[in-house]
């Protein structure tokens, strides 16, 4: 006999249509977070278990289900919609800018960008991967712009804290040995 | 898309370069720097009023800097330079150097978001929600909302929205020149005019890109072997001198071939 | 291991909002509509086997999983604790768009307001408000949506004509924009 916890735990994220924070969850469920946490660890690895055709995943902060990744060719013929178009090179440039720095306004993605970024920020908040999260306090007060619910929700990832860290992202030696040779720095001129 | 350079589907400045020096793996020697000039002017261009200054100076900075660093490695050395200037160069080089590595950086991380919204995107959510027997508990959304308050949220929504505050650029004079037109009036003006300053064929711009476009277009003359340089001293004055070549006599369109050549 | 048939037919399920007919599930399957339903009370049997807290179900002639019905008291909570009581102001302008404009695409929705609106919208298609009410004739055949009969009864009105009238307002060139272009499916989902 599964527990109470356990079953409720079951029942309510399947009504959900949206991720449902373990702090939500303990309050239903008069337990803390940290132990809703460890039940529906519990319940994810119930379903690998048994090799369910479904998932249970923490993610954007909640805890949610969803069809196990190995049936997306069954699922995608289902699903009428048609899959989300892709990002542009200069998309993915922008969002991973926003995603590091943020909160950070169009001028200062555009200072790194070397170009004007207003048409592909608009694009990113209507396809619901950036918001504005505040204004400068600074002369001009410009938007602020962080990544959204949404963003995370669409990367598969927890937190902005489960991003690989910038850092990993800087080019090793040979990549900017190259880059100096390119600019003629490396002395042979 | 603003600021695109005109040479495929470069997304500014940063990308090009590091398209070229990386992708390529040729070096700046390579860079159609007369491309990427010509394809900023037509910018300018088509965005007369529209111009984003702070883009501009950027996108001129890295256009001098560009055309300072291969002015170094075109020109027969060992050039004299002063040791500020050296050091000056070197510090826009730095400077360039480490934001092709940011844009890299970006760009980069940028791939990893992609993988991930690709490996995320085999998963659908769940979003059925609640079940019939449920709806009716939910409290009423529309409580207290009446057609006032639509109206109001759609008048709210589709009001136009206030321009954004610009410069005013009226008083900036568009500038037409590419490096094409630059050479055809150095063709012209050049054979049986003797030795030339750059400075005398310079001093009636008063903009600065326009002495930078002269100095490419002679550049591209040395390259040929069309005008010879010489500068005695030390911050003396560049002369340019025609070199006479009686192929060339027959006409000026083997250089315009030269600078799409050139363009590599 | 469990089958392939099987795990797929549970990844659909999961991710659909309305029941699905055995019709459906065979023909994305490759299995007759009998068998289709043998796979679904064989996983039926199995959530009640070791008692999970949610049920596979057939209701109005198609499969769905449901919260189990002895766990009602904790979903209600959830509903009533777990639910906004109000509607964002975000979601009262989504509202209004559809309200002046229907019928209307989320992609559409999304231009006018700068956001992405999937998430409101299916908000307001399960609380009744809004509807499917066709389909863009345009490549992507995106989804239009109008608001239902239940919207004119909660707000008092007796048809869209008693809407405020708009009278010689002009909105927004991009407001327009975004009206007239054809956007599909682009963006939305």
């Amino acid at each position: 006999m599964a527990s109470e916890a356990l079953r409720a735990t079951e029942a309510i994220l399947m009504v959900a249509d949206e991720p449902v924070e373990p702090q939500l969850l303990g309050q239903l469920l008069e337990l803390s977070p940290a132990r809703v946490d460890e039940l529906c660890e519990e319940l994810a690895a119930s379903y690998v278990a048994v090799d369910r055709g479904f998932v249970l995943v923490r993610v954007a902060g909640g805890w949610r289900f969803q069809s196990h990744p190995d049936l997306a060719p069954y699922v995608e013929r289902f699903v009428l919609d048609g899959q989300p178009t892709r990002l542009s090179a200069a998309a993915l440039e922008t969002l991973s800018i926003v995603a590091y720095k943020q909160p950070v306004s169009r001028a200062q993605m555009a200072a790194i960008r070397g170009v004007n970024v207003d048409a592909v920020v608009r694009k990113l908040c209507q396809r619901g991967y950036l918001e504005e999260v505040g204004r400068d306090p600074g002369p001009g007060q410009a938007v602020l712009y962080g990544t959204s619910r949404l963003f995370l929700e669409r990367l598969g990832l927890d937190s902005l804290a489960d991003l690989t860290p910038l850092g990993d992202f800087v080019p090793g030696p040979e990549v900017v040995e190259a880059l100096e040779r390119g600019l003629g720095a490396d002395g042979s001129s | 898309m603003s600021y695109a350079v005109q040479t495929g589907d470069f997304d500014g400045p940063f990308d090009l370069l590091l398209h070229l020096i990386l992708r390529d793996e040729v070096d700046l020697y390579e860079i159609s720097l007369a491309h990427i000039v010509d394809g900023f002017l037509a910018h300018l261009d088509a965005q007369v009023g529209v111009v984003d200054l702070e883009l501009t100076t950027e996108f001129l900075v890295i256009a001098a800097t560009l055309v300072d660093l291969k002015a170094r490695r075109l020109l027969p050395g060992p050039v004299d330079v002063a040791l500020d200037e050296e050091l000056a160069l070197f510090e826009q080089r730095d400077l360039l150097l480490a934001r092709l590595i940011e844009a890299k950086t970006f760009r980069d991380a940028g791939d990893t978001i992609e993988r991930l919204v690709q490996a995320a995107s085999r998963s659908l959510p769940r979003t059925a929600g609640l079940e019939d027997r449920f709806i009716a508990l939910a409290p009423d959304l529309l409580a207290g909302i009446n057609a006032a308050d639509i109206h109001a949220a759609w008048l709210r929504v589709s009001a136009p929205t206030p321009p954004p505050p610009r410069v005013a650029l009226d008083h900036v004079a568009p500038i037409r020149v590419s490096v094409e037109e630059a050479v055809e009036d150095l063709v012209a003006r050049l054979p049986g005019a003797g030795a030339l300053t750059f400075r005398s064929l310079t001093d009636a711009f008063g903009d600065r890109i326009e002495v930078i476009v002269r100095f490419l277009a002679i550049l591209e003359l040395y390259k040929q072997g069309l005008v010879e340089l010489d500068q005695t001293t030390t911050f003396g004055d560049l002369t340019v001198s025609w070199v006479v070549d009686p192929a060339m006599a027959a006409g000026t369109g083997a250089v315009f071939a030269g600078v799409d050549a050139y363009d590599g």
